[in-house]
């Protein structure tokens, strides 16, 4: 045979300190440090899955930009710019809470990191209301997606373009918002543990997987929100 | 080695099928010689070196002289095989300027044909032969495909687009041509026959103006409805007794129409046929003189078509 | 004849262990809430088995119901045009999305990526069992949509058909959107288990090969099914919301629907073939008792593999309406794949060479699977060449070269794996010589039902197709005999396999002296894989007399 | 503990004054990008509100989401979903940049393939106009640019 086995402690061998029994090390790994690399390595994973699952509709909106590029300009003057702003400013500043509150956890601050916690949930609410009176404004002027598009009044009203700007439009911006009712609902959760002390400089991956979730939100936003709200 | 081409390929109905089947046939040889090559070795090595108690295995872990030979030689191998490929298609993929142009619109499940001077088929085709024939096509509902074996061509017809094919036939006679993007329940239906004629034949063929209207031989009024909406009769002429730029027809058979000079004249055969192709001679009181001539665009199946959808009309 | 094992197929006269993963704990839902990879490699096993065998009812049935062109038998008919289009449908979808895209890697992969790597489980084991559990749900689902009338778009789902047809179409796309999750987090798990669980001394090229076509896969499934996701949403919402991306009525783009398509699903092509792949560089140099010929080049063309797929998918399109010059470059970079692909046939040879070649059913499946290789290989320059290719494409000769690859080498590819690692799975042999017979009956049969189809496509038999032309007859009756031979093949591997299960375990730790680390554990493995951790001090595939030093 | 006190000074990275600055940045650029949006430069309006975005995803990436500090394989991980993602728009914008568009040449002659029960323009094939005999004056969407 090629191999030979030598004795290890079923539980890893190196660095195996007495955080070893720390109740979130799971058998399968050596080190806690092993186990949270990994993690972090399949939250990058994950965060590519979301690129792509993004970088569809950014295809689709980017095809149809090119296939209707005058009723694209036209339609997108029905968004309101500084509520988009507005929105890109809340969410970079929920963003750097995020950040903060994940230093706080892996310095042993445990108010600093549930406060942080709970400013980025306030930003992330502020944005969702923001964004409630951006759709219904869309909804009460008839500016939906497809087929339920009914706006009068434009020059060139009922044209597909029209409708398939707002289409992307609702699609790209609610798929987001889908992201963020799930960022708060994880937030949540974290914020409870935190409270109730769970997490520490020798574990807190929950934080900062939640943090690069946050942040890859964040991310598309940033894209959002010049493609939307400021093309010519 | 034609009987080989001849039964794996299509007959060939073209000199670009000829060209298509030499690249296949060259193909099939390659790989043929390629395969006998991988399964004879492989069958080669399980009898030579077949299980022996004791035999010793050499480490042979790579040959890297040996491994840029089987990189580079396939590659460069398939560059000329990319290159054969594209020389063949480009032909397909131009079409030549003074090509005839057949409109092609296809729908659930059947194909309908339009050529230059509007005559129309469905279901089939007629070409003359040694002259290049461009298909531009349309889709009125899902995607279909234009495929004609004989010829080695095709193409996908998309709705809300044109897209086109073209070939110059050489062989007359039938070829088959057939729809090869699926498309419901009747997608194996859709086929149709693509008559390759001489040049005697193709007048003939245009003379009648087409084959559609011999669906309708037993109802012409209802090929009488169809010339009615195509020609443009509808914008001038109702059905149903309103007022527009010209009279109704409806009611209008075998009645008494009072001229704009005061005489009278039945509508009959005669009246129809002069006022479909002289519209000028006799013009109804009340109605401007405006009624272009349909003589030299109207043939004669359309116009008993047409009288035919007028007297159904009562 | 009994098995010819190579010395050193047992390690040691280790008793066989009382305690293993099978018994180790007993009630269905020590099942049913599993995290260890092996049971649930065994679950999803289970499953694609099953949906192997409605796929493949399928599969008979429109054989059977092709045999006249009209499909007139004793008298009646036995599928309408309505029928037949759901059947092809059915059969498309169930193969591709339940069963081969999961089969090797969420089976057999789930199994032994672990064992291999000398880890414990895979890296993130919860997940695991949430992707099989997506799975399930999918194929719920799927069978749901079948129940309430089933689609006829095909499995490809092509707008405007798609958008306009009737049946559950929604049902369906969502579950081939659940099942693609279940696809991706497969794959996010392996590549996070081969990254960070090799055991100790294991490098990146100490992997067994197995690793690496699963770790290629693994990027496919990541970077390529979340295109398929959306594309399905967008889909799903042209239907219900008409938001006019694909359908022209809508002021869409058809074509772009099958950019999107094929973007997932020229790769999923290699998320088929390269863990077929990978299976065989596992059986060939562990049945020629020789080292892998190339082993570097071999890794390097599996993930080289894997990155081209994803610029080729246009491919599919050369005759769809892409434009003339995405024709040209797409043909261009077709024919990169032929290059990796053909390395590793001549590695392959190259290891057979000068080896000790013994041929239980796995290896004879490993020399299927070359033949049949090639043929799918080498059918595919006629489809890559564009002037070929306009005569060909949506003809049979598509339909027999794709189902070369992924019948003829992914499906026989994983049937040997199975009997490869079927002793380290059960703890039992199956019965040899049944294995050998069905084996013969499944090449032969095989052989007969699709090398057909490439003369009936070059022809001119347009595939998907109901009714056909009298001329065609006489090669779709072959067809339909040799995929009865087929069947018949399968049958009996089912039934032996299932048989075995009811003996006493009686498999050797390592039946057919593999040198890779799931051979070094008992037959079944214990719940964590190792009683010791496994370390890493020779190459896999090394075949040299062990030098007397322990 | 060795371990963990390798853990952590390999993750001792960042700080509150990083983040800050990193968020003023961002802030800056959000800023200039509006601001950019009202200079109208054509097309160049496009590509510098994206050029602008990449810089700042390129921000949060590096400091909020550790990149600069972290193991290269995770970045790299991210840099290939971006790379894929090139790959599908590159090869799309190839197909839809150099489509030709077939016409007919006597397009008066065909009807207009509208499905019943479609709504008007359903389709983006032209509409001929019946005065216009073979003056395609609407290209069809093929021809958009």
């Amino acid at each position: 045979m090629s191999t030979t086995s030598i004795d290890l402690p079923s539980h890893g061998g190196h660095g195996h300190g007495a955080h070893g029994d720390d109740p979130h090390h799971q058998h399968h790994f050596t080190t806690m440090e092993q186990q949270f690399d990994t993690a972090k390595l399949g939250m990058w994973l994950f965060i590519a899955t979301e690129i792509l699952l993004f970088g569809g509709l950014f295809v689709g909106f980017g095809m149809m930009q090119n296939r209707y590029p005058r009723e694209f300009v036209e339609a997108h003057e029905h968004l309101v710019r500084w509520q988009g702003a507005l929105n890109t400013v809340v969410l970079l500043i929920s963003s750097f809470t995020m950040v903060l509150a994940v230093e706080s956890a892996k310095t042993n601050k445990r108010a600093k990191t549930v406060g942080f916690l709970a400013l980025t949930i306030v930003c992330a609410c502020i944005f969702l209301v923001v964004k409630y009176f951006e759709y219904s404004h869309k909804f009460e002027e008839g500016w939906l997606p497809g087929k339920y598009y009914h706006a009068v009044g434009d020059s060139i009203a009922g044209s597909h373009g029209y409708a398939t700007f707002f289409s992307f439009y609702f699609m790209m911006t609610g798929l987001h918002g889908i992201h963020i009712v799930v960022g708060i609902a994880i937030l949540t959760w974290i914020l409870l543990r935190a409270k109730k002390g769970e997490f520490s400089s020798t574990y807190y991956t929950p934080v900062e997987l939640v943090g690069l979730y946050w942040h890859i939100v964040d991310m598309i936003w940033i894209y959002l929100f010049p493609l939307y709200y400021l093309i010519q | 080695m034609d009987w080989l081409r001849n039964w794996m390929m299509p007959p060939q109905g073209s000199a670009y099928a000829a060209e298509v089947d030499f690249t296949y046939m060259g193909l099939f040889w390659l790989c043929a010689v390629m395969f006998i090559g991988i399964a004879g070795a492989a069958a080669w090595f399980s009898w030579r070196y077949r299980f022996r108690p004791g035999r010793v295995t050499p480490h042979d872990t790579h040959n890297t002289k040996l491994e840029v030979i089987w990189t580079v030689l396939p590659l460069m191998l398939c560059i000329g095989i990319f290159f054969w490929g594209l020389n063949g298609w480009l032909k397909y993929a131009v079409a030549p300027g003074d090509a005839m142009e057949i409109q092609v619109t296809a729908k659930k499940w059947l194909w309908q044909f339009e050529y230059p001077d509007g005559t129309r088929t469905v279901n089939e085709i007629h070409v003359p032969a040694h002259k290049a024939v461009k298909f531009v096509m349309t889709s009125e509902d899902v995607i279909h495909d234009f495929f004609v074996p004989d010829m080695r061509v095709k193409h996908d017809i998309i709705p809300g687009r044109y897209t086109e094919v073209w070939f110059t036939p050489t062989v007359l006679g039938k070829h088959r041509f057939t729809c090869a993007e699926y498309c419901g329940k009747g997608h194996s239906d859709m086929h149709g026959d693509l008559s390759v004629d001489n040049d005697a034949d193709y007048a003939k063929f245009l003379e009648t103006g087409g084959t559609e209207w011999e669906q309708y031989k037993d109802h012409m009024d209802q090929w009488g409805k169809i010339q009615y909406e195509r020609n443009g009769c509808s914008t001038c002429h109702s059905v149903d007794g309103s007022k527009s730029k010209g009279p109704s027809w409806k009611g209008i058979w075998h009645k008494m129409e009072e001229l704009n000079n005061g005489t009278t004249v039945l509508v009959d055969e005669a009246y129809v046929r002069e006022s479909m192709l002289y519209p000028q001679a006799k013009i109804v009181k009340g109605f401007e003189p405006i009624m272009p001539s349909f003589n030299n665009l109207l043939r004669d199946n359309q116009i008993k078509g047409l009288i035919a959808y007028i007297q159904s009309l009562q | 004849m009994e098995h010819a094992l190579s010395p050193g197929a047992r390690i040691g006269d280790r008793p066989r262990p009382a305690v293993n993963y099978l018994n180790a704990s007993k009630g269905i839902m020590s099942w049913l809430g599993t995290v260890d990879h092996k049971r649930i490699g065994i679950m999803y096993l289970v499953g694609v088995l099953t949906a192997f065998l409605m796929g493949g009812c399928f599969a008979l049935l429109i054989r059977l119901s092709l045999l006249t062109p009209t499909h007139m038998l004793f008298g009646k008919v036995l599928l309408t045009a309505e029928q037949y289009n759901r059947v092809f449908t059915l059969h498309g979808a169930i193969m591709v999305f339940l069963f081969i895209i999961p089969a090797i890697p969420a089976s057999l992969g789930n199994f032994v990526l672990p064992l291999m790597l000398g880890a414990k489980d895979v890296a993130f084991p919860r997940l695991n069992l949430f992707s099989f559990y997506l799975w399930l749900t999918g194929a719920i689902m799927a069978i749901v949509a079948m129940v309430l009338g089933a689609v006829d778009t095909g499995w490809t789902f092509y707008t405007p058909y798609s958008t306009t047809t009737d049946g559950p179409v929604t049902l369906m796309i969502l579950a081939v959107f659940i099942l693609g999750f279940s696809s991706i987090f497969t794959g996010l798990n392996f590549i996070a288990t081969v990254h960070k669980l090799r055991a100790p001394g294991m490098g990146w090229f100490d992997m067994p090969l197995f690793i690496w076509g699963i770790y290629a896969t693994a990027v496919i499934q990541v970077m390529a099914t979340p295109v398929l996701g959306i594309t399905l949403v967008l889909l799903a919402l042209e239907r219900s919301f008409g938001i006019g991306i694909f359908d022209p009525k809508l002021g869409g783009d058809p074509v772009l629907f099958q950019h999107f398509f094929w973007f997932y699903s020229h790769p999923a092509v290699y998320i088929m073939i390269l863990p077929g792949m990978a299976i065989i560089s596992e059986l060939i140099p562990t049945f020629s008792r020789k080292t892998m010929f190339g082993y570097r080049a071999m890794a390097y063309a599996s993930v080289s593999l894997a990155l081209v797929s994803f610029i080729v998918w246009g491919h599919h399109m050369f005759v769809a309406g892409q434009s003339q010059l995405a024709t040209v470059v797409f043909s261009a970079l077709t024919f990169l794949v032929a290059i990796p692909s053909g390395i590793k046939v001549f590695n392959w040879l190259g290891t057979m060479y000068q080896g000790n070649i013994s041929f239980e059913t796995p290896m004879l499946y490993a020399i299927s699977f070359l033949i049949l290789f090639a043929i799918g290989g080498l059918t595919g320059i006629f489809l890559g060449t564009l002037s070929t290719d306009v005569h060909l494409t949506d003809t049979y000769f598509v339909v027999a070269h794709f189902h070369y690859v992924m019948m003829g080498s992914t499906v026989i590819a994983f049937i040997g794996g199975l009997h490869y690692w079927w002793p380290k799975m059960t703890g039992r042999m199956y019965n040899e010589n049944w294995g050998r017979i069905a084996c013969g009956l499944v090449f032969i049969g095989f052989n007969m039902t699709f090398f057909t189809q490439f003369f009936l496509g070059s022809q001119g038999m347009p595939r998907r197709y109901y009714n056909y032309p009298d001329q065609f007859q006489h090669l779709h009756a072959v067809s339909t005999v040799g995929s009865w031979i087929l069947g018949l093949g399968l049958f009996i591997t089912l039934a032996y396999l299932l048989a075995s299960l009811r003996k006493p375990m009686d498999a050797p730790d390592n039946p057919w002296g593999g040198t890779t680390m799931e051979w070094l554990t008992s037959s079944p493995p214990i719940e964590h894989n190792f009683e010791e951790q496994p370390v890493l001090e020779r190459e896999p595939y090394d075949y040299r007399p062990v030098v007397a030093s322990k | 503990m060795s371990t963990h006190t390798e853990t952590h000074d390999e993750h001792a990275h960042g700080g509150v004054a990083i983040y800050t600055r990193t968020l003023i940045a961002l802030l800056i650029l959000t800023a200039v990008t509006v601001g950019a949006a009202y200079i109208n430069l054509g097309s160049g309006n496009i590509v510098i509100a994206l050029f602008i975005a990449t810089i700042k995803a390129i921000l949060v990436a590096l400091f909020f989401m550790h990149l600069r500090w972290d193991r290269p394989m995770n970045g790299l991980i991210a840099m290939a979903g971006f790379v894929f993602l090139g790959i599908f728009i590159g090869f799309c914008l190839l197909d839809f940049s150099s489509r030709n568009a077939f016409l007919p040449t006597n397009l008066h002659h065909t009807e207009v393939p509208l499905a019943p029960g479609s709504a008007p323009q359903a389709y983006t094939v032209p509409v001929p106009e019946p005065a216009a005999a073979g003056a395609p004056a609407a290209a069809p969407a093929a021809e958009k640019k």
